[in-house]
């Protein structure tokens, strides 16, 4: 197997790891709450990426029964996608009350910037 | 299908009981209705814990498919001594929490979140005693997520400022956690190919060897998620925010169950799914000692410097939980049940703590250590319930908290690490400087001006706090009244 | 926001969207998809409605009392499902063995009680997600 | 089939990598739709089409919208 092969046969999971560490960077780089709620979705997009890859094989089928060829070649492992998707509905509801949070506090303080945001509670509890 | 006793169902009731209370909660208009709802269904949900604790004393462990498919396929519930234990031990605490706060929520919340305040609290028994009975690595993820979900949403449900950031915070942190989490799942499900922990297990016996580097990345991933989750030292910095600005009732559940819960699933995921030739071979331990000796030094310090009661609780807490992994570290069946009894202790030790600081604060406005000056004539009682509490974790001969520090000190002698005790003792002085000055300051003030007065404290309120320090000298005076079952619970993580 | 073309194309999509998420989660059994992709589409939908005509007219076709009992109603119509294995003896979710028809392979009426599941699973999530939206632009001047 | 996967692998992370370096919110909301677009079309060449139609109706549908709609009611650029 020659490098390229090599490298097409595990792109899904290179592709899903080089996400994770740019959705971490922006998690903790960025002092935008929203940058921060969209960094979460792109890092829990990358695991749930990782998670589909591990369960595909090449040339499986769909794991759906189909009633006119009862037999066929070979599933892929449906366990993954079932996974996945009670991931997603975690990561929208994270999401949606990550989203609420974000509005309260934008009512009470009127920034998104975290570290003007920490700047104000000091000066609130200083006084 | 298998014959089976009809008191291996009471674990799926206990849990289905739990999601309809929360999910009926919100349909019923009469917020007393809904309290007593909970009210009833916690004490039968603590009863039936007790059974089933008491049941696989005697006849051992059991478990529970899902539906009914084999164990590789299906999700599976394993009910042995140490998850019926502490799924009892959740039961019991949040059912005297709830007493307590069946008052106390009028005083600190307000009174259009209280229905939404009870299901969240549903919801997150639901979690914890899913977590403790799961023995599907992915279905854990699912409980482990609900549970910290819902625990944002108990911290904002006070609707102020400081707790909005608070919950956000606490929201980043865990959900960064829960995503490690699920990474490392998926790095050891592409290795075994199940999810069942036992099955894993018995896989990575032979696969470990083969592919450490896989391994050591999941238990990296998986570890350092559940360390930012329990708050150990270096992962802390969203606790002390979170807590301190819970309403009292709330605090006293974060601080005294949720924590410990991560804590004992990184144990349960360190013994059964890794077991102790992996863990060892990778030197865990070691990082244990080190980030928990850490822990308790820093921490302490940490608390030295808060002008806030709460806050300061809350970074003893930090503290607290290194203790609890300093007991794991050794990893011998003595260091497991000393860290046990430690759980069980801080729990109501630190219940006690909290519970009476947020009286102080919700009814009295007391919320800075400078302002407690004199006000042990103010309000003795509670002041005196917090002197319990404070003699608790400094571990004053008697109370629950010394019984557990000599459990852990035996437990490094016996494996004859005696200078592990030096932590104890070091941290255990902080803990001192930091209690007393507001013990001295309430009650021996020179020239108060304050007449000495009882002041009322409303029943359920009181009776709470006095099974609090009943239990935390009969733990102290009794311990034997515990051990028989932690041991078992011990007993069953080591064998497996 | 009053633009007449926006609403005249949305009331003409809006049958075909919900058409759409109650297709996929009754054939959530067979076909890709199910009660949680059939439920987002359908709250998908409702948000659309809400987006052109505004929260009060969303408030009256879709009131928040009936959005609060689809809620509850729709997981506590899984748990109880749940439960009725144990009540036949068998397991907790058990489908087949609890005496729920199998049916043939391929068509609507199979899979035991996948679909029913696929139901409250789609009422729950629907209504969810409405009321999450509307929870976040509550009080919103549109 | 292969470059198509190459390709669409290459765009999610230059999807990515857009959402981290813009300062409009409103900008990177939109190529997070179109990240969580990509993904779907990657995951229907993975053979999971179950996972592919979730994301595209929530990660691409909802997702967006809501944020969107929040969007609205706080500040556009990130300072």
């Amino acid at each position: 197997m020659n490098a390229f092969e090599l490298f097409v046969a595990n792109i899904h999971f290179l592709g899903a790891v080089i996400i994770f560490v740019i959705g971490l960077y922006m998690v903790i780089a960025h002092p935008n709450l929203m940058k921060r709620i969209i960094g979460i979705n792109v890092m829990s997009s990358a695991v749930f990426y990782f998670f589909v890859a591990i369960g595909n094989i090449s040339g499986g089928e769909v794991p759906i029964v189909n009633p006119e060829a009862l037999t066929p070649a070979s599933f892929i492992n449906p366990l993954p996608s079932a996974l996945i998707l009670t991931g997603i509905v975690i990561s929208v509801s994270i999401t949606v009350y990550a989203l609420a949070l974000m509005i309260k506090i934008y009512q009470a303080y009127g920034t998104l910037n975290q570290d003007e945001i920490a700047e104000l509670m000091k000066k609130e509890a200083d006084l | 299908m298998i014959p089976f006793s009809w008191l291996e169902l009471f674990p799926v009731l206990q849990m289905s009981l739990l999601v309809l209370m929360a999910l009926a909660g919100p349909l019923i208009p009469s917020k007393g209705v809904v309290k007593g709802m909970h009210l009833v269904g916690l004490t039968l949900l603590t009863i039936s814990a007790f059974i089933v604790l008491n049941y696989t004393h005697t006849s051992g462990p059991f478990a529970f498919q899902m539906g009914g498919y084999e164990r590789n396929i299906g999700i599976e519930l394993l009910i042995d001594s140490f998850s019926a234990f502490f799924a009892f031990f959740v039961l019991f605490f949040v059912t005297l929490i709830h007493l307590f706060s069946m008052t106390s929520l009028n005083l600190d919340t307000p009174a259009s979140q209280h229905t939404a305040y009870y299901s969240l609290l549903s919801l997150m028994y639901f979690s914890m005693i899913g977590i403790l009975y799961s023995n599907d690595l992915f279905n854990m993820y699912v409980f482990i997520e609900i549970l910290s979900l819902s625990a944002c949403g108990i911290i904002s449900v006070s609707r102020k400022k400081q707790n909005y950031m608070a919950a956000f915070r606490y929201l980043m942190m865990n959900t960064l956690a829960s995503i490690s989490v699920m990474f490392g799942i998926a790095l050891i499900y592409m290795l075994t190919g199940s999810l069942n922990v036992s099955i894993m297990a018995e896989r990575l016996v032979e696969l470990y060897p083969m592919y450490p580097v896989n391994v050591s990345l999941s238990l990296g991933f998986i570890g350092v998620g559940l360390a930012i989750k329990s708050a150990i030292f270096p992962f802390h910095v969203w606790l002390p925010d979170a807590h301190s600005s819970a309403n009292t009732s709330a605090s006293a559940i974060l601080s005294g169950v949720i924590i410990k819960i991560y804590l004992l699933t990184l144990i349960k995921l360190l013994y059964r799914l890794f077991t102790l030739d992996v863990v060892i071979d990778l030197r865990i331990p070691v990082v244990m000692v080190v980030l928990a000796g850490v822990a308790m030094l820093m921490g302490s310090a940490f608390a030295l410097g808060q002008k806030e009661i709460k806050r300061m609780l809350a970074y003893s807490t930090v503290s607290q939980v290194g203790y609890i992994l300093l007991g794991f570290s050794i990893f011998t069946w003595g260091g497991l049940v000393a860290a046990f009894f430690y759980i069980v202790s801080h729990a109501f030790v630190k219940g006690l703590l909290f519970l009476t600081a947020g009286m102080a604060k919700s009814i009295h406005g007391i919320k800075s250590i400078k302002a407690t000056e004199g006000i042990g004539y103010k309000i003795p009682l509670t002041m005196m319930l917090f002197t319990v509490g404070a003699m608790g974790m400094v571990g004053i001969p008697g109370t629950s908290g010394f019984m557990a520090k000599l459990q852990l000190s035996l437990a490094f002698m016996e494996v004859s690490r005696g200078y592990l005790r030096s932590f104890l003792i070091i941290s255990g002085v902080i803990n001192a400087l930091y209690f007393f000055p507001i013990i001295m300051n309430s009650f021996f003030q020179e020239d108060n001006k304050e007449v000495f007065k009882l002041e009322k404290i409303p029943f359920a309120m009181g009776f709470t706090l006095l099974m609090f320090v009943g239990i935390i000298f009969a733990l102290g005076l009794f311990p034997g009244l515990l051990l028989p079952y932690l041991e078992a619970a011990a007993m069953s993580l080591m064998g497996s | 926001m009053d633009n007449r073309l926006l609403k005249t194309m949305v009331q003409l999509l809006l049958p075909f969207i919900q058409l759409y998420g109650v297709f996929i989660i009754l054939h959530g059994h067979i076909t890709p998809g199910g009660g949680f992709s059939g439920g987002a589409i359908l709250g998908a939908s409702l948000i659309l409605y809400g987006l052109t005509f505004g929260h009060q007219e969303t408030e009256a076709i879709f009131p928040e009392k009936v959005s609060a009992w689809a809620e509850s109603g729709g997981a506590m119509m899984y748990v109880l499902l749940g439960l009725f294995g144990l009540i036949f003896g068998a397991s907790f979710l058990s489908n087949l063995t609890a005496g729920f028809a199998a049916g043939t392979p391929g068509q609507i009426l199979s899979g035991g009680f996948i679909p029913l599941l696929m139901i409250a699973i789609g009422i729950k999530v629907g209504s969810t997600l409405m009321t999450l939206f509307s929870a976040l632009i509550e009080g919103e001047p549109s | 089939m292969t470059f198509l996967t190459i390709f669409l692998v290459f765009l999610l992370i230059a999807c990515a990598l857009m959402v981290e370096r813009t300062k409009d919110l409103l900008s990177a909301i939109i190529i997070f739709a179109a990240f969580s677009l990509v993904l779907s079309v990657l995951w229907l060449i993975l053979q999971a089409p179950d996972v592919a139609l979730t994301e595209a109706a929530v990660g691409a549908g909802i997702t967006t919208v809501v944020m969107l709609a929040v969007l609205a009611k706080t500040e556009r650029y990130e300072r």
